[in-house]
């Protein structure tokens, strides 16, 4: 009876320490050097798998941010600034504050504005649409609305408004992670300082043609007629080739150019209703 | 311009054959082989068909419209198709409720799961009936006599089939030459005259549906002659060797489901490969475990298991195997 | 740590087999009929409980170097146990569980308890996780099992509810896949809700 | 390190040793209870203790395990522990109930493996297959399935296992006509 | 020809994923492309062969003789989980692409029972070592040709709309099951 | 058996309605708008500006970059703007715009309609001439001809193919030139074998014109090594890898021109437009445009100045049915739909087809059945269904290794399946994406 257990737990002991020498020594053999840092900053990172940082998945990024030496442009969109300064800490290394962005879409030529000229048949792609002609309206330049822009968002913070056509952006859901800019063949998305209650003036139009061709095809398009580039205090708004543009960083949200402007180009968001002109108070598509 | 012109990527022509077209097509070609079937089995075959197609699209209408949500596409006919070669792989005596289990695994298992027409790795139509031979193996292998039992449903006089005696016999020793004797002649076997599952008798019937499948280029005929012709070969081989204990390559393709099998179903679109050479493979594959599982098997019949089988290996298939493309190999002369 | 939640979280958002996929081997193996996957269940619960416990008890001994191997032995141990006593105290379900039983120590589940969970938290929270996930395993097992006994034999827990033959199919191999398919989609939908 | 690994071993190992010396009757005991019920099923009302008279005959290089039943020292019967190997899949164990003139008393599964629903129709609880062998002599009759021309009606689906089943029951009638003259 | 009715036994009938139940874990875990399925398969064969053999002797010259086979358990899952750290410490120095391919899963193979299974199951069927070493092969190929055949039907059903109900996990079993039931009509054949 | 390309190709419904219509001369447009970029390759620069005076013949716009071409005045009289307006491309495009007055041509041009038969210039100067007259393949594919013309360093042209197989269905243009102008076409063919050094030349025709079959055969015998080859009716016939393949039975090889297998196709009105440019000292300022529909009343093939807008184009055929839905540049399986009849006819503008509403829009789409049509007839050896399931998930990788850039954009996937699937759409996105991944990994 007692041969049993002594038998047993030799045996065994036997086994375990001859498996863990074994083991032990095969370890020093083939040795793998590997930075022990990928691990904690893989840790670190969310871990949403959502490629967002152009990398094929999170340990990827880990094995990026360790490798390079700057590590500033390198940005996880879902990661928030202490997650990202708890990986600075880890390597050691300066890490970019981030500003918060939010996605805001440029154009604003719903039906009744921008005519249909034409029947789009294609694939519903705006892609293929945009490879093929200048679009289904005379504009050349405006969304298309098929929603390329809906499908590349993987926070589902982005949709195309059913009357409209138009996408419209949910700034809480949105988590400026660039996809839909990405997507858009026609680059109507940009990525704009988001501001306090999510307050935005900007130019809800990139038609570079002359005021005349771009207003006939579309009745809020950017003539470029300069009037809102005067009145600015702040210089923050440029005009380029028959365009207006916002330089969001500059612009102090006085909402002064945007009475300004004749085709009620410029888009202003979540402002406090204005007393003295209605007109331009009243808020056009693109809200949410 | 009060109407506006369309405007849509090239090309701007399309040809007459759509999904409907072909898929009516298939019922069209499997006509003869049910007017046979009818004929052989009467009432019986009429009811199985009847229960086993309209509970196909029955299920099919109501999975999309409930469970997925999506508009029913049943007129497209594929979930008729699907009906009609189920009940083609049932014994024309079986319980309603039997069938209805097997066209909910098909439709429902089989072909909706993946998201319908196209997507399912599995012939639809054989899912089913392999759940049905697994499930209630009793009421699956007892088949009605021909002719006699035209009117009666549920109790006809049932037998086996030709290939259920030999494989018996064989695994009693019985030497073939005195078990051939017990089966029907072959021209019996051509016209349908057997036991067995509904629509799997009648070579000939099926054969004229074939050759309009390849006249209305349904199908294409690699898959078809390389079934058949690998189980030729290896039945002829294992023929020669023993002709006392194998059976001969002719009663292998005469019996069972090998007609139905090779011509209407390893042909199914979602689920054979797609360029010739995968085709070849993929009728090879199913033609040596045809093969297999009726000499070596448990079962008398293998060609609903091969082809199953074989479909598993179709997306591997069509991965390595690729098209010969336009100037891969330069042989120039 | 909220014990309520601790205890109840294997149930569905964690459940070990239909949303982690873990165990799945005994999970279709055992469950021929109710009974067994309950049998198969709580013979698990004992394993993950009873190495909970002590792996909870012991990991500031235990190097982190080891920490697996060491595991692995408690485990074993209690496998061994169960097993053994088992065979001397429930001869039948013990055959009818077979390679099963000594299987539970590769048991992901049960390994991944002690990993991910005992070995970070107190005795009691750990105590309180084994007997949950157990619990939540075992009600998997039980629930597929009852669904393959009742559409494989058209009975539940050997009790023959309609006369005749069920679907062999959901006894054998297939059915056991494809029941734990559609149950798993009932379970993803049950989670979303 | 290697020491800690070489503790956990060792308490294992010790206290799975007492355990299993714990187990180690029980389960010899539980075993043992399984064969006399098993016994105990297929033969007639006995008083001694079969297990203990057991002997084994040897046949074609495989072993029948015969336990004879006595009541106050008379032979009421014979339990033999048969088996196939013919089974669908792989061997089936029985225990045949004989009674002196060779009449099946009873019989019951040891082990199988066939399938489920299936060949295991072959087990008491399952179905009256078994009863189609109580009280007959298979000196008497045919014990072979209707395919093969015999009186015994086959499971449907499962030949297979009804043949093998019936091999196994004839195999132990032959020893015992044969070979099996009792002590 | 007793060989030939291990290997189709093993690959075919009683497939040891689609029959009986084992390894599961990685079945559908390392499932989602041909090639990781394929090196899962790989590791599988080298693993469940070593172990196997390691495992017999073990018990035929050491467990056996000293009449501790109650200790089968715990001795060969020891014996396991240092071949597998073995095999990846190895692995991970000689072929970084395929640790990196199948990284995470290695470990997992400790917790295989495919693995644990087969070491059992060669023992309880009194083979011979050569026996045993070739039904740890089958073995092994079996599982390799089942999650191969899983693996390329997933990659093909990534170009498809799965209805989202069945999306994951979900439809990927009920595959297995459809496959599983194909592989029934191998039945009998040996 | 007629001679074809072994694998893939469908058989549309022809309607080649204006087959009998002889050319007619379309009168000369009000305003020409001419676009600066009717070629493959960079846009032609203005060498014109606003208020100059041009004549018909005159260089308004010169070849730009090594892949360029020439652009000639169409007519004559006034330069009002340079703008951009939409063309037959589809988009807004810089073109010169030109108020007609008179029909005044430049002088260097030998209007005459008599044959200049015998060739007095090099192959040299031949090539030159094509250049400065600005040809560019008129097939379609509107690549600069001289570019064709010089064979690279190391390759060696052995045979000249002309392509006259015109498979698309509707179009006529080809047909009709070959009935009308045969000895100028053959002439055109001696010039473009001497400017290529080859001994040899094969006109391939599908087997559905058997009249310029037997014309061009009869003509033949009065040039040195031209010969005529009837063809299998098979879209894409023309196509230039496929009629290589029909004719002389060599493949040219994935991303590699005809050269590399000592050939260079030519199109049949290229061919007349060098003899024109060659012999008559005239540019390449208008072409014979096919103009059909099935619901138009006067369906035809016209000899259209370049810069004429399509609806005077529509108006000569009958004017806009009432039923139209779709109006498309060139054939209905290459060709472009317009969104706007104002566009100009420029060079690569073979036919304006005039679609009703019935035929116009797509049916309906259902999913992939798998039916394998589409693999079994691409030309190339494509699986389309995979790339366009592969392009429509993003999945670049299977795009690219499985081929996507050796799509010709034939369209017989498209017409071929069963299910309605745009597959060329997103073949078409999946090339764009891949050469972009390309041409990024390059850098
Ligand atoms: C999964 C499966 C399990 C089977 N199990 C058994 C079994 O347990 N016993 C048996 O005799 N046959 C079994 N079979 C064999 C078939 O049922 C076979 O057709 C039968 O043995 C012979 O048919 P019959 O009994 O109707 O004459 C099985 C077959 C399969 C596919
Ligand atoms: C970038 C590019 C370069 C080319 N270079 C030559 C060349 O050097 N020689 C030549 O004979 N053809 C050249 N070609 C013309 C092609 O051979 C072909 O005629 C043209 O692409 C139109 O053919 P398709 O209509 O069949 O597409 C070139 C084409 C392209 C796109
Ligand atoms: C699908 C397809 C079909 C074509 N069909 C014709 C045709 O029918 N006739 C023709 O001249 N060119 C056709 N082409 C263009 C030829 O490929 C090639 O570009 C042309 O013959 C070269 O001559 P070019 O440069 O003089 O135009 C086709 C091209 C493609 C891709
Ligand atoms: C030639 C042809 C053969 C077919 N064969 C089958 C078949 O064997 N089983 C089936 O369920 N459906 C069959 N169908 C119908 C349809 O393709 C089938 O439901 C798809 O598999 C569903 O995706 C067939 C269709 C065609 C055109
Ligand atoms: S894709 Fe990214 S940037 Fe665009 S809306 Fe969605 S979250 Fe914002
Ligand atoms: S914003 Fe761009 S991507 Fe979005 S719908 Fe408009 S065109 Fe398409
Ligand atoms: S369009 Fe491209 S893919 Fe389609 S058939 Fe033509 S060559 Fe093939
Ligand atoms: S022709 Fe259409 S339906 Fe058929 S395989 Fe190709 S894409 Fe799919
Ligand atoms: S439970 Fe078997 S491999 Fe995980």
């Amino acid at each position: 009876m007692s041969d049993v257990i002594i038998y047993s737990v030799v045996s065994l002991s036997l086994i375990g320490v001859l498996a863990a020498l074994i083991l032990f020594i095969i370890a020093q053999k083939f040795k793998v050097i590997e930075d022990p840092r990928i691990d904690l900053v893989e840790q670190a990172l969310p871990g949403a798998n959502c490629g967002g940082c152009s990398m094929p998945g999170c340990r990827a990024f880990a094995e990026e941010l360790v490798k390079a030496d700057d590590i500033s442009h390198l940005n996880c969109p879902v990661a928030s600034n202490e997650n990202m300064a708890e990986i600075a800490k880890i390597l050691g290394k300066e890490i970019a504050e981030k500003e918060p962005l939010v996605a805001v879409v440029k154009c604003n030529g719903s039906p009744e504005h921008r005519p249909k000229t034409n029947h789009y048949d294609g694939a519903s792609e705006c892609r293929i649409a945009s490879a093929l002609y200048t679009g289904d309206t005379g504009c050349p330049y405006g969304c298309l609305g098929l929603g390329e822009c809906e499908r590349a968002c993987n926070f589902d913070a982005i949709h195309i408004d059913k009357e409209t056509g138009l996408p419209v952006v949910i700034d809480d859901k949105c988590t400026a992670c660039n996809a839909c800019v990405i997507a858009c063949p026609r680059n109507i998305i940009e990525l704009r300082k988001k501001n306090k209650k999510d307050r935005k003036i900007f130019v809800s139009c990139i038609n570079e043609e002359k005021g005349g061709v771009a207003r006939k095809n579309c009745k809020v398009a950017c003539i470029g007629c300069g009037r809102c580039v005067k009145v600015c205090p702040f210089e923050a708004i440029t005009l380029e080739n028959n365009l207006a543009y916002i330089d969001p960083f500059k612009c102090r949200l006085c909402r002064k150019c945007a009475p300004e402007c004749p085709t009620n180009a410029i888009l202003e968001i979540n402002f406090p209703p204005r007393k003295e002109k209605k007109e331009a108070a009243e808020t056009p598509a693109g809200e949410k | 311009m009060s109407k506006l012109i369309t405007v849509s990527p090239s090309p701007h022509m399309y040809g007459g054959d759509n999904v409907k077209k072909l898929m009516y097509g298939v019922v069209l070609a499997l006509l003869p082989a049910f007017l046979v079937s009818v004929y052989f089995f009467g009432i019986g075959a009429l009811i199985v068909t009847a229960v086993s197609v309209v509970s196909c699209v029955g299920f099919e209408y109501l999975i999309q419209k409930h469970l997925m949500k999506t508009t029913p596409t049943i007129t497209d006919g594929s979930a008729a198709v699907t009906g009609l070669l189920l009940a083609f792989n049932l014994p024309t005596n079986l319980p309603v409720w039997i069938i209805l289990i097997g066209a909910l695994v098909a439709i429902g298992v089989g072909k909706m799961s993946f998201g319908g027409l196209g997507n399912n790795p599995f012939n639809p139509a054989l899912v089913g009936r392999i759940f049905l031979l697994i499930s209630f193996p009793v009421q699956m292998t007892s088949f009605p006599k021909p002719i006699v039992s035209r009117t009666q449903y549920t109790d006809a006089v049932t037998g086996a089939t030709p290939l259920e005696i030999i494989k018996e016999g064989i695994s009693e020793g019985i030497p073939l030459s005195e078990l051939m004797g017990q089966i029907p002649g072959y021209f019996d076997l051509f016209i349908g005259r057997m036991h067995g599952s509904m629509g799997e008798i009648g070579a000939l019937a099926l054969i004229i549906g074939g050759i309009y499948l390849l006249a209305r280029k349904i199908i294409t005929w690699h898959i078809p002659v390389s079934i058949l012709s690998t189980i030729i070969v290896f039945t002829g081989i294992l023929w020669a060797a023993n002709p006392e204990a194998n059976a001969d390559p002719m009663f292998h393709i005469l019996s069972g489901g090998i007609m139905l099998g090779a011509i209407y179903m390893a042909t199914d679109y979602a689920t054979s490969p797609m360029t010739p050479k995968g085709m070849w493979i993929y009728g090879i594959g199913i033609g040596v475990i045809t093969v297999t599982i009726r000499v070596w098997g448990a079962y008398p019949e293998g060609v609903a298991f091969s082809i199953l089988i074989m479909n598993a290996f179709v997306p591997i298939i069509n991965k390595y195997i690729k098209p010969k493309r336009f100037g891969e190999e330069v042989k120039n002369g | 740590m909220n014990q309520a939640k601790n205890f109840t979280k294997g149930f569905v958002r964690e459940n070990p087999v239909f949303i982690l996929m873990l165990g799945l081997c005994p999970a279709l193996g055992t469950t021929t009929s109710a009974f067994n996957g309950f049998g198969m269940g709580m013979a698990t619960l004992f394993v993950v409980l009873m190495s909970n416990i002590v792996v909870s008890i012991f990991k500031d001994f235990i190097p982190n170097k080891v920490r697996i191997p060491s595991y692995i032995v408690i485990i074993a141990s209690f496998v061994t146990i169960t097993d053994l006593v088992m065979e001397a105290f429930m001869g039948g379900l013990h055959a009818e569980l077979g390679l099963f039983i000594p299987l539970i120590v590769v048991n992901c589940f049960v390994l991944g308890r002690a990993e991910a969970f005992a070995s970070k938290n107190t005795l009691f929270s750990s105590t309180i996780d084994g007997i949950g996930m157990g619990l939540a395993f075992t009600m998997a097992l039980t629930m597929l099992g009852a669904t393959r006994e009742l559409l494989g034999a058209n009975a539940l827990f050997g009790v023959e509810l309609i006369e005749g033959d069920g679907m062999l199919v959901f006894v054998l191999a297939p059915g056991a896949f494809i029941a734990l398919g559609y149950l798993i989609a009932l379970m993803n939908k049950l989670k979303k809700d | 390190m290697v020491l800690t690994l070489f503790v956990v071993t060792l308490v294992a190992s010790t206290s799975l040793a007492l355990v299993y010396e714990v187990t180690k009757e029980p389960i010899r005991l539980a075993a043992l209870e399984r064969k006399n019920n098993a016994i105990m099923q297929v033969v007639p009302e006995f008083n001694n203790m079969p297990n203990e008279e057991e002997y084994t005959v040897e046949v074609n290089g495989d072993e029948l395990v015969f336990y004879p039943a006595r009541m106050d020292g008379e032979l009421v019967g014979v339990a033999i522990e048969t088996f196939t190997r013919r089974g669908y899949s792989g061997t089936i164990e029985l225990m045949v109930g004989l009674l002196p003139d060779g009449t099946i008393h009873g019989i019951e599964v040891l082990r199988h493996s066939e399938t489920p629903g299936l060949g295991d129709k072959i087990e008491t609880d399952k179905s009256d297959f078994y009863k189609q062998f109580v009280g007959r002599n298979p000196g008497d009759f045919t014990m072979k399935v209707r395919q093969d021309n015999g009186e015994i009606d086959g499971i449907t689906a499962s030949t297979i296992t009804a043949r093998a089943y019936c091999e196994a029951v004839q195999l132990a009638y032959d020893v015992f006509i044969e070979k099996g003259d009792i002590k | 020809m007793e060989y030939i009715v291990i290997v189709i036994g093993a690959v075919l009938v009683n497939n040891i994923v689609l029959a009986q139940f084992l390894g599961l874990c990685p079945l559908f875990g390392v499932s989602s492309k041909i090639s990781t399925a394929a090196g899962m398969g790989g590791a599988v064969l080298f693993v469940m062969t070593v172990a196997s053999i390691v495992t017999y002797l073990l018990s035929t010259f050491l467990l056996e003789p000293l009449n501790i086979m109650y200790l089968q358990t715990i001795t060969y899952i020891l014996v396991i989980s240092s071949l597998v750290q073995m095999v990846e410490i190895i692995l991970k120095k000689v072929s970084p692409p395929l640790y990196q391919a199948l990284g995470i899963f290695l470990p997992l193979m400790t917790t295989n029972c495919a693995i644990l299974g087969v070491a059992i199951l060669v023992f309880q069927q009194d083979f011979t070592l050569l026996q045993g070493v070739i039904f740890a092969i089958s073995h092994s190929i079996g599982f390799t040709l089942a999650i191969i055949l899983l693996a390329g039907i997933r990659e093909h059903m990534d170009l498809l709309d799965i209805p989202k109900g069945m999306k994951g996990n979900p439809i990927i079993m009920v595959t297995a099951g459809l496959l599983a039931l194909a592989f029934m009509g191998f039945a009998g054949i040996v | 058996m007629l001679k074809t390309f072994p694998k893939g190709g469908i058989h549309p419904a022809e309607h080649k309605i204006t087959a009998g219509k002889p050319t007619e001369t379309l009168p000369v447009p009000k305003t020409a708008v001419i676009p600066l970029s009717q070629h493959l390759g960079a846009p032609s620069t203005p060498v014109v500006k606003k208020g100059d005076m041009v004549k018909a013949g005159q260089l308004i716009a010169k070849s730009s970059a090594f892949v360029s071409a020439n652009i000639h005045s169409s007519v004559s009289g006034k330069v009002t703007k340079i703008d951009n307006v939409i063309d037959t491309s589809g988009y807004r495009q810089p073109a010169v715009i030109i108020e007609v007055e008179g029909d005044e041509w430049d002088e260097k041009i030998d209007p005459g309609k008599t044959l200049k038969k015998e060739i007095t210039i090099s192959g040299e100067e031949i090539r030159k001439r094509t250049e400065e007259a600005g040809i560019v393949g008129l097939g379609g594919a509107t690549f600069p001809s001289h570019i064709k013309l010089s064979v690279p360093k190391g390759k060696k042209a052995e045979v000249l193919i002309i392509n006259g197989a015109e498979c698309e269905p509707y179009l006529t243009a080809d047909h009709r030139l070959m009935l009308e102008k045969g000895d100028e076409l053959m002439v055109g063919i001696t010039l473009l074998m001497k400017a290529l050094g080859v001994e040899k030349a094969m006109i391939g025709i599908e087997n559905n014109k058997p009249d310029a079959v037997d014309h061009l055969t009869s003509l033949a015998v009065n040039y040195k090594g031209i010969s005529v080859h009837a063809l299998k009716v098979m879209y894409p016939q023309g196509a230039e890898k496929q009629l290589i393949k029909s004719l002389i039975n060599r493949e040219v090889p994935s991303g590699a021109l005809p050269i590399e297998v000592g050939t260079v196709v030519h199109n049949v009105g290229t061919a007349v437009a060098v003899y024109e440019a060659v012999q008559k000292n005239k540019p390449l300022f208008e072409r014979v445009v096919t103009v059909s529909g099935k619901s138009l009343k006067n369906p035809g093939n016209f000899l259209v100045r370049i810069g004429t807008p399509v609806s005077e184009l529509i108006e000569a055929a009958g004017g806009m049915p009432e039923d139209t839905g779709k109006i498309i540049n060139g054939g209905p399986m290459m060709g472009k739909a317009l969104n706007t009849t104002e566009a100009p006819v420029a060079k690569g503008t073979s036919g304006i087809l005039v679609f009703p509403a019935s035929d116009s829009k797509r049916e309906e789409v259902q999913k992939c059945i798998r039916c394998a049509k589409c693999v079994s007839i691409c030309p190339m050896g494509l699986e389309p269904y995979l790339l366009n399931a592969a392009s429509e998930r993003e999945m670049w990788e299977i795009v690219e290794t499985d081929r996507v850039l050796d799509c010709m954009e034939c369209g017989s996937c498209s017409y071929i399946c069963p299910s309605r699937l745009p597959l060329l759409d997103y073949i078409r996105l999946g090339k764009s994406t891949v050469s972009k991944i390309i041409r990024s990994r390059k850098q």
